[in-house]
């Protein structure tokens, strides 16, 4: 299959720390990827990287062919490269309905036309299109009964359902979710990960998730890569990775100690 | 040569009048996030109540000496009395509202601090020369100061230096640092953070009152005094950046060294050196001198 | 839709009697008798205690004994005419923008108005008069601009321009130190600041034109704090050093320079010094050159309606002797006076034959004659006096005072100040 | 955010019947006219706030807005009010949109200090421009409309409606484009500018956007009072007029293009009578009510009428 994002030797290091030294990954169209390691291992930093919040020291991030290292997140986002967040990034102070009418607005005016061609004709919440979008959007991750409630009123897992649901209304090519199921009580997790893959699928598109949750790693990714310490320890097949006793031994000993705790490191 | 002299002795005479004045600005944006309007308000009964006191005091004849004395308790005075007066009756229950709702509030305070001064002093002005006058002067490059002058510098270099050790190296002081740092965790931790809003604020209201009170013998003590200092302050702070103690002093040598080169050399400009210095830091340092950068977390 | 509407119906209706009931509130009707005179000087802010309060209490003096009748020498009549005068204060602090609301607010409460010391009000003001037909007297604002750049039928001014103040300053030190070679300057920053500095320079030019200007201040308005100017000042090595500082800035600045030396190196000349000389007057050195806007407080004549000015007003006020704003505010009652009772006017109806004998009215002050005799009859003149401190005794005194008759110091009719100080003063 | 937005026939409705109202309060249209003109500054301090945003330079436009009406109609004699207003409204827009170049970076206390220096420098350039007036300003001539002197009248009708006008167009075209996908950008701006970049929009045009159009209003509402009052000074740029319209955006509330314009009617209303009924403690009278209405109507006067709607 074909390479759709390409990363070559990042590199990113804040002061004394190696949050990345050298990460390269191949990722195939339309496949799904689990990215797995204790904390500081470097999965957000390499993620933040991906997605433009941070600029490497080193190396090439390359998306369908195209040098996008230098590139702002808007810029990424607008090639087709969208993220969820470990700590839900919604508009506190909007409902639902509203954080989701402001991504499709958004949405339209990139899709669509220039900002001045599209905004003065473009009134979002009474475009039926619009709307009908955004219940549809609703719909599908279960939000329609939170409808009309402020985002901060929110519990922590429909943020999250919230936080990748407009992730997924620009629909992506490639979308990056960062940890979907932390700071989730454990029956919760399988239910959010179900509608994630089935909004996925329904258009098609390319996933990496980061996970500290093994059963759902094991469950929803058939390619696993393994961070430590800013490297990758291992890369290919979940199985094999999962049974590396490197991995083992420096990963998910370490993840299963944080388990329990792994709804605080959401908050943190 | 003497010229340079002269403009930095002004200079740094100014700059230790705006640093008594900032540092209590600053200290109360750092810890409560408020940047408290009526501050200038607070650095006007300072003077007034200096004046009359000191002005009491002369008129029954005791010793003049000790009118220097008076001055600093007076400003004492209206800390501990305006400061929690206002903390405890007003500003608390302001708290967790928007920074810019207690702007507002803050300068709707300004405004009846105003008329209150009126109500107790009414609108004729008040001297007390003596203090100025009083300790003789010396001559610096070919100009007098009288060395009342330099008291002005020791205050401010004593203000700041106490607060720095505070903060530094005592506990009451770390654990300041703490509820500036985040209020809500230093909340969680269990530290008495109302008590550390009531005693900053009142310390800061204090120091606000002791720059009206130093100044109260150079000047006429009349209605409106407050009102110039606010955006002065203001501009201190925040070339220096909110809320930073190096800051406040930095930002007070800065405007107190330009307006004096500017008052030398360059009289015609001096109404808006002071600005073009804020805006100029501002442009190439967005967040003042001193400012932490703060990354967040996704 | 229905319930739209009605939804918006309410807002309106809220709305509206809002607007209704605010407005009915914000207008009482204005009463026939007695004439209602509103007065608007600073209440609050700097200017209150040097100008505004003194004027205040001026009024406050005048209208007493002018209502009560035969008290005020040479005005035997009660009131205007016989008719009870009433005052209505407001304050003048907040800005022209303000200040010409307020001011169309008075004038729907009052007959007339008296008022104004800030020479930005006045110019804002001035037009309002006239478009509201409403008899307005300014009695302190010093610009000559108001009647300079246009004409007006219902506003007077019984206070003289502030170029007196400056011509005659100039005139006064070349008189009294013909040998000086560089004068300097401090004034604030704005209108005032900036007129006084280039009348007293432009008329320096022209009395001796090799004088030197050493360095002239700027200061912010209410800056309080001069200690680099009067480092500047003290290097500049000026004989004289010209200010037109007022209030609280004007004594701070005293009380900063006394100290420093400043007052014995240069002759200081405060053209405004008089406000600050009963509370100040210890501090202020000896041959410090003081001036009073006009003949008046100490360089008042020594008439009975001037004895009797001063002691009426300190009775009253615990023997604090009236400053300039204080004679300028009875000089503007009065002038209303002598214009009201020469038209024989009945009621504020007779506004017109007020305004008709008001023009070109010659009338008597507190501190002497007074001639509307410029902007076609509108524009008061008067002559100027400057002085030189000295103390006696531990009291303050002044000595060679200097009179500098009206045609001496004011432009001729129909020509700006600024040429024709330039022009050499032709007449 | 609801579906479908009434507020341009409630607007409509006013202006009808403030037109209709006008001549039977003579008295008090030359304050109306004014919370008219100062309300459209507000107006364009709403739009600001809602991206959490709070400008204490609002006065340099309002002032140079001012200033241009005065100049035009001084210097170049041109008297037409309405081609007034534009030209007050197109300078003002051109030095936001360059002034917003540096400003669009600029967040919080740091965005409000930087428009309060930006404007004191406003403010010390004129005062030292004596061919301007300094700080006595000078007077605008009266200007005409359709052939007819509508300012400096003892009839203040004409120039009232005009203001009414000019205000009820500007409310419904910022109302629209509050709507619109970059409209609704600014309450997201405020709760959260990585998102709003990670849904692929550029925080900083939308903001620098936003700014231009608030720099608009203030000059509009600064030449409508320069044609009312007939008089403009430099202090219009000072500190304390813009810390005034941040107070009367924040007294009326955000909630709505009415608000700016309520709250700052009621403003004008509440210091004349504290200067006409206590002329000596009016600041005092000012003060504590403007205490009274943050403490018990925290999110301003709008809130009244919403919870008014509300209840139906």
């Amino acid at each position: 299959m074909a390479v759709i994002l390409n990363t070559k030797g990042l590199r990113k290091s804040f002061g004394a720390v190696t949050a990345a030294a050298g990460i390269s990954i191949a990722v195939e169209e339309d496949s799904v990827v689990g990215l797995i390691g204790t904390n500081g291992a470097g999965k957000t930093t390499f993620v933040n990287m991906v997605t433009g919040y941070l600029k490497p020291d080193a190396g090439d991030i390359i998306f369908k062919d195209r040098d996008i290292t230098e590139l702002h997140p808007r810029d990424i986002t607008r090639l087709g490269i969208c993220r969820s967040f470990q700590i839900p990034q919604l508009y506190d102070s909007l409902s639902v309905f509203e954080n989701l009418v402001i991504a499709l607005g958004i949405r339209d005016r990139n899709v669509h036309g220039s900002v001045f061609s599209r905004t003065f004709k473009l009134v979002p919440a009474a475009n039926p299109l619009v709307v009908a979008a955004a219940e549809q959007s609703m719909q599908r991750f279960g939000l329609l009964e939170y409808r009309e409630r402020a985002a901060r009123l929110l519990p922590e897992g429909v943020r999250k359902l919230l936080d990748i649901a407009m992730a997924l209304i620009s629909e992506p090519e490639v979308l990056i979710l960062d940890e979907p199921t932390s700071g989730v009580s454990a029956d919760e997790k399988f239910a959010i990960m179900d509608m994630v893959m089935d909004a996925v699928r329904s258009h098609g598109c390319t996933v990496m998730f980061v996970e500290h949750d093994m059963d759902i790693v094991t469950r929803y990714a058939p390619r696993v890569v393994a961070f430590y310490e800013g490297r990758i320890l291992a890369d290919g097949k979940a199985a094999d990775v999962l049974s590396d006793e490197q991995v083992q031994s420096y990963v998910i000993g370490g993840l299963r100690a944080l388990q329990t705790g792994a709804s605080d490191i959401s908050h943190a | 040569m003497n010229e340079f002299l002269a403009v930095l002795m002004d200079g740094l005479i100014y700059s230790s009048w705006l640093f008594v004045i900032a540092l209590g600005l600053t200290l109360i944006y750092g810890v409560m996030k408020i940047l408290n309007m009526a501050h200038g308000s607070f650095y006007a009964l300072g003077a007034y109540a200096a004046a009359s006191m000191v002005g009491y005091w002369l008129n029954h004849g005791h010793a003049p000496m000790a009118s220097y004395g008076i001055l600093v308790l007076a400003a004492v005075l209206v800390g501990l009395i305006a400061g929690p007066l206002i903390e405890r009756g007003l500003l608390r229950f302001m708290y967790g509202r928007d920074e810019m709702v207690l702007l507002l509030v803050t300068y709707a305070l300004f405004l009846i601090l105003e008329d209150v001064i009126k109500l107790i002093w009414g609108v004729d002005p008040y001297f007390i020369p003596e203090p100025y006058s009083l300790l003789g002067t010396m001559d610096i490059a070919s100009l007098t100061y009288p060395y009342y002058s330099f008291i002005l510098i020791g205050v401010a270099v004593l203000a700041g230096g106490a607060v720095a050790l505070v903060l530094q190296y005592t506990r009451q002081g770390k654990l300041l640092l703490a509820v500036i740092h985040d209020r809500e965790v230093s909340l969680a931790m269990g530290i008495n953070v109302s008590r550390f809003y009531l005693v900053t604020f009142t310390v800061g209201t204090a120091l606000a009152a002791i720059g009206g009170a130093l100044t109260a013998p150079t000047v006429s003590v009349v209605p409106g005094m407050g009102v110039e200092v606010i955006v002065l302050a203001f501009a201190v702070v925040v070339i220096g950046g909110l809320g930073s103690l190096e800051g406040a002093a930095l930002g007070a040598l800065i405007v107190g060294l330009v307006r004096s080169a500017a008052v030398h050399y360059l009289p015609q400009v001096e109404l808006f050196c002071i600005y073009s210095v804020m805006a100029l830091v501002l442009i190439f340092r967005p967040k003042g001198l001193f400012a932490a950068a703060e990354v967040r977390k996704i | 839709m229905q319930r739209n509407a009605s939804r918006i119906i309410r807002v309106l209706a809220f709305t509206f009697c809002l607007i209704l009931v605010l407005t009915l509130a914000a207008t009482p009707g204005a009463a026939q008798q007695p004439v209602k005179v509103g007065v608007v000087t600073f209440l609050s802010g700097a200017a209150a205690g040097p100008f505004g309060v003194p004027a205040k209490q001026a009024a406050e003096v005048m209208v007493e004994a002018l209502n009560a009748g035969g008290k005020v020498p040479g005005y035997p009549a009660k009131g205007l005419n016989g008719a009870p005068i009433e005052l209505v204060f407001v304050d003048e602090a907040g800005g022209t923008t303000k200040q010409v609301t307020e001011y169309r607010n008075l004038a729907q409460r009052v007959d007339l108005v008296i008022g104004y010391i800030s020479s930005g009000d006045c110019l804002a003001v001035a037009p309002v008069a006239d478009e509201l037909k409403k008899l307005t007297i300014f009695f302190d604002c010093g610009t000559p601009r108001v009647f300079e750049d246009a004409s007006y039928k219902y506003l007077f001014r019984t206070g003289a321009t502030s170029t007196m103040d400056n011509v005659a300053a100039a005139m006064y030190v070349v008189d009294t130190k013909p040998g000086l070679k560089k004068i300097a300057g401090i004034n604030q920053n704005y209108s005032w600041g900036q007129d006084s500095w280039n009348d007293f320079v432009a008329t320096m030019k022209v009395l001796k034109p090799n004088v030197q200007v050493a360095t002239a201040q700027w200061p912010q308005l209410l800056s309080g704090q001069y200690g680099a100017e009067i480092s500047a000042l003290l290097s500049s090595g000026a004989d004289v050093v010209h200010s037109s500082f007022w209030g609280g800035d004007m004594e701070a600045f005293v009380l900063q320079a006394v100290p420093r030396g400043l007052f014995k190196k240069s002759t200081v000349v405060l053209t405004c010094g008089e406000t600050g000389m009963y509370k100040l007057g210890n501090e202020i050195p000896d041959g410090t050159i003081i001036g009073a806007r006009g003949p008046f407080d100490m360089y008042a004549p020594d008439t009975a309606l001037n004895r009797w000015f001063r002691k009426a007003y300190m009775d009253k006020f615990g023997g604090v002797p009236p400053s300039y704003p204080s004679y300028k505010m009875a000089q503007a009652l009065l002038g209303l006076k002598s214009a009201w009772e020469k038209a024989k006017a009945k009621s504020p109806g007779d506004a017109d034959k007020v305004i008709a004998s008001f023009e070109h009215l010659t009338f008597e002050g507190p501190g002497g004659k007074v001639t509307m005799g410029l902007g076609k009859g509108h524009q008061a003149v008067q002559g100027m006096v400057f002085g030189t401190v000295k103390h006696e005794g531990g009291k303050v005194t002044y000595v060679n005072v200097k009179h500098y008759p009206a045609d001496k110091v004011t432009p001729p009719e129909g020509v700006k100040a600024e040429d024709w100080i330039k022009s050499g003063f032709k007449k | 955010m609801t579906h479908t937005d009434k507020t341009p026939f409630v607007l409509l409705a006013a202006l009808v019947v403030l037109l209709a109202l006008g001549p039977f309060l003579p008295k008090s249209l030359f304050l109306l006219t004014m919370s008219l003109g100062k309300g459209l500054v507000v107006l364009g301090l709403v739009v600001l706030l809602r991206t959490g945003l709070v400008s204490f330079g609002q006065g340099l436009y309002y002032c140079v807005g001012a200033y241009a009406v005065g100049s035009l109609s001084q210097f170049a004699s041109v008297k037409n009010a309405v081609l007034l207003l534009l030209a007050g409204t197109l300078v003002t827009a051109i030095l936001a949109t360059i002034l917003g170049f540096l400003l669009a970076n600029y967040r919080g206390i740091f965005f409000a200090m930087l428009t309060l220096a930006l404007s004191m420098i406003v403010y010390g350039l004129l005062v030292k421009t004596s061919t301007l007036g300094s700080t006595d300003g000078f007077n605008v001539p009266p200007a005409s409309l359709l052939g007819k002197v509508i300012s400096g009248q003892s009839n203040q009708y004409p120039m009232f409606a005009l203001a009414c006008i000019v205000a009820f167009v500007a409310a419904v075209l910022t109302n629209s484009y509050l709507w619109t996908a970059l409209g609704q950008l600014s309450s997201a701006i405020r709760d959260n500018e990585i998102r709003v970049e990670y849904m692929g929009a550029s925080v900083r045009n939308a903001v620098h956007t936003k700014y231009v159009l608030a720099g608009a209003l203030a000059g509009l509402g600064g030449a409508v009072t320069a044609l009312a009052i007939g008089h403009i000074d430099p202090e219009m740029a000072y500190w304390t007029t813009s810390g005034e319209f941040v107070f009367v955006a924040i007294l009326g509330g955000t909630g709505s293009v009415i608000a700016p314009f309520l709250g700052s009617i009621i403003f004008e209303f509440i210091r004349t009578y504290a200067y006409q009924y206590s002329p000596n403690t009016w600041q005092l009278v000012l003060g504590a009510a403007l205490l009274l209405l943050i403490i018990f109507l925290p999110a301003g006067l709008w809130s009244v009428f919403a919870r008014l709607r509300r209840r139906t």
